[in-house]
């Protein structure tokens, strides 16, 4: 079983129009720019995919990666806790020119939602975001004196993942704080892929340090040296 | 009844459908036996509760780490690509869908896919383990059986009379006698131990086997 | 106003309640200056949301390493401790009450303990982070926040105005002009500068403050 | 901040009568012998803690850990997924006579209940035990076509913890499959206490390689040799 893909081209070429697509990272920490470029070049290249729905903690940051894909239209709806960053431009514009759809959720709900999504939880209850607008029209209950919301699990049809290790398996590790979102979304994902600076043999990663177990992880591309998003934006690099 | 598979030929075949890539549990003790009669030139990965995905054979006697066990409390080993990882993310697996195939022993299997092999009654210590975790989230769910009890009672029912596991949770049915599917809350045949005649399984079954297309041949050597 | 304490002062004044071995999330922005504040010889784990458990300040500029940041998106560093986890780990740790303290700013507090910090009304980008979540788990929610806005608007309330972020969630407002718990939805003050009288201070407050027992003078240095 | 106690009876002297105690381990790997005899000498000596709700996959064997506890009364009730064992006697006579309870949870909605416990959720809605008498009395509710029983969380007084590599801030790795129940219980506990193989300096253990943050435990304990419960079973040792 080896689950390693050649190129970044092949890796993202089954995303069909209207999927949901979660996206790793936040802010830059874990953002696969190399994947969510290669499509964007599908985009470009064959006006496909589009209508997008894409789960990230935000919205994009500059004019490259997920701000990217938003700028050229690929992106219907995102599905975010905090769609701002130092630079908001893609996102807002298509906001508030009513071109974009928003789910605004509570970043832990987010979170626990795609975790349920991996974990064969419908629902779950927390107090998070009780009381406010985000509440409105959820299920509320008192639990041990408690009032709390109900939440609904969070899937999609793909990941894109940023990983520093991979094995054949699928096995990953994550490097410093880009783990953030990444096991949680292999696991809620219909079709999960990513992209790793190094694939190694079965074997080749300690079996107490894999992070995401290979079931989680279809298919691996090694991108041997990786983009950074934030390091890209101080640079200026635009991709659109 | 004369002529039946014995377990390991059960096995046997239940292993002859496990794909190539599969990510496979087999519930402790006669389940276990699949793992040992896996198709030549297939990968397969075995998952087991208590949090490792990739195990291998058990160790040679006086070889086992007992901090390295399956859910049966057997030692094992581990193959290349193994992982460990806590017992919410082990069951994350299951519950999430993310196994391709569970395998399970039975008491009893209603023709709608309940299934009762927990406990027979309300006597005793009851123990569930993961039993009622693993009949929902695998993509294919398939129990193996003897087709009848040693006293010759019925375990492909119309209807569990024993304490339920799971419902409408069994897809598939390897029993010493026939495979069997359950589709639309019925038994259908889809093989057979070319000796035994359709009317004769029908007596040693519980609710009716129903025949769509062909019924094949259940043969497997001698394991 | 005249006299009023600096954010830094105000900063420095949260830093002094926080004890020898707490965890500790600071929002983003204003709430981060508490970290320059902790008190001498007390030894504060900081906790980030996107999965950082022990950091430590900024590197030096250039020596940035973006894959290590903490919710803010700003470069930080680790100390000997620290630990990586996922976001459903992290929020974990918040919402499971394992945190001992965290500190938020604030647009409004409500003398019920409402927070209102994540938007202004209906219009522009909605963005509320984890704001939402940090209000709730922690053991003990603080609010660092100038006493009056800019144009002289209460931001101590008897009832938020604005979006709320969470419902009777905060204990102690920490001001640039007192320090004031919510206790029973009342504003009980129990700090205030030397200089100024109750009334005055009552007079930059939207909502009535009590006093029970002593009220305290809110003495900082200049930092 | 140094969590590191000197002594196994300092560790366990907190532990009142009537507490909800999480004992760590499935089977033997990950059974915290050491910190459990300790209890058990603390009990031998003072008559306390007994009335004990304990919270562990299985119900103890042989005459060793959870099943000499059970023996000598110190245990009230017993919530497990599978009280059997190679040699179920403790539990097995005290639940016939009627002088233990048992609160028979399935597997993976006792690891996610714990999980809840620890992560802030009160409830969650699970597709496991639907239809079973193991749902009796609880709410249930479909979702996605598929019908789901609602499960609370489970929380304890104190969690009693086998780890390998713990650090002073209570930084946790655990070796092999007795990682188990461990991360999850050391979360759902108001104070968790480990026994450690080798405590290490911060720093002593890679920031990607903590399976359990500090932030979790309370009070870390060396125990340098620790005794593997399926060994002694085998070995025929006794600590009744």
């Amino acid at each position: 079983m080896n689950k390693t893909i050649a190129t970044l081209d092949e890796a993202v070429a089954g995303i069909p129009d209207g999927a949901v697509i979660m996206i790793g990272g936040f802010g830059g920490s874990g953002a696969p720019i190399e994947l969510i470029h290669a499509l964007i070049d599908r985009y470009r290249k064959d006006g496909s995919p589009h209508d997008l729905t894409v789960v990230n903690n935000n919205a994009g940051n500059g004019r490259i990666g997920i701000a990217a894909m938003i700028d050229i239209g690929m992106v219907r709806k995102m599905i975010c806790s905090f769609p701002k960053s130092s630079d908001p431009r893609a996102f807002t514009e298509k906001y508030l020119a009513g071109e974009i759809e928003l789910e605004l959720v509570p970043q832990g709900t987010l979170a626990e939602r795609i975790r349920a999504g991996g974990a064969g939880i419908p629902a779950f209850y927390t107090p998070t975001s009780f009381g406010t607008e985000l509440a409105e029209g959820k299920p509320v209950e008192e639990f041990d004196g408690r009032m709390c919301v109900r939440e609904n699990w969070l899937k999609a049809d793909f990941a894109l993942i940023k990983a520093d290790t991979a094995d054949h398996h699928g096995n990953l590790t994550y490097r410093y704080a880009s783990r953030n979102f990444g096991p949680l979304m292999c696991m809620a994902a219909g079709h999960t892929i990513v992209q790793a600076t190094r694939i190694v043999a079965p074997g080749g990663i300690d079996p107490e340090a894999v992070v995401t177990p290979g079931l989680f992880v279809d298919a691996v591309v090694e991108v041997a040296e990786p983009q950074q998003e934030e390091a890209m934006i101080r640079a200026g690099v635009a991709y659109v | 009844m004369s002529m039946k598979l014995t377990n390991a030929q059960i096995a046997w075949r239940a292993a002859q459908d496990i794909e190539d890539g599969a990510y496979v549990n087999l519930g402790i003790g006669f389940p276990e036996m699949v793992a040992k009669f896996q198709a030549p030139g297939r990968h397969v990965t075995y998952h087991t509760e208590n949090g490792v995905l990739g195990f291998g054979d058990a160790p040679p006697e006086g070889e086992e780490d007992w901090d390295l066990i399956n859910a049966g409390k057997k030692a094992i080993t581990l193959k290349p690509g193994a992982s460990f990882f806590h017992h919410a993310d082990s069951f994350a697996m299951v519950r999430g869908g993310h196994l391709d195939v569970a395998i399970l022993g039975a008491l009893q299997v209603a023709q709608n896919g309940d299934l009762a092999n927990w406990r027979v009654g309300s006597k005793g210590v009851p123990a569930v383990g993961g039993a009622m975790d693993l009949v929902h989230g695998a993509k294919r769910v398939a129990v193996i059986t003897e087709h009848v009890t040693k006293d010759g009672k019925f375990k492909l029912v119309d209807e569990c009379t024993f304490p339920l596991t799971g419902v409408n949770c069994i897809t598939r049915v390897y029993t010493s006698l026939a495979v069997v599917d359950i589709s639309d809350s019925r038994f259908v045949l889809r093989e057979k131990l070319p000796g035994m005649s359709l009317e004769e399984l029908q007596s040693f079954t519980g609710a009716p086997l129903h025949v769509e297309g062909d019924v094949g041949e259940l043969e497997v050597p001698e394991v």
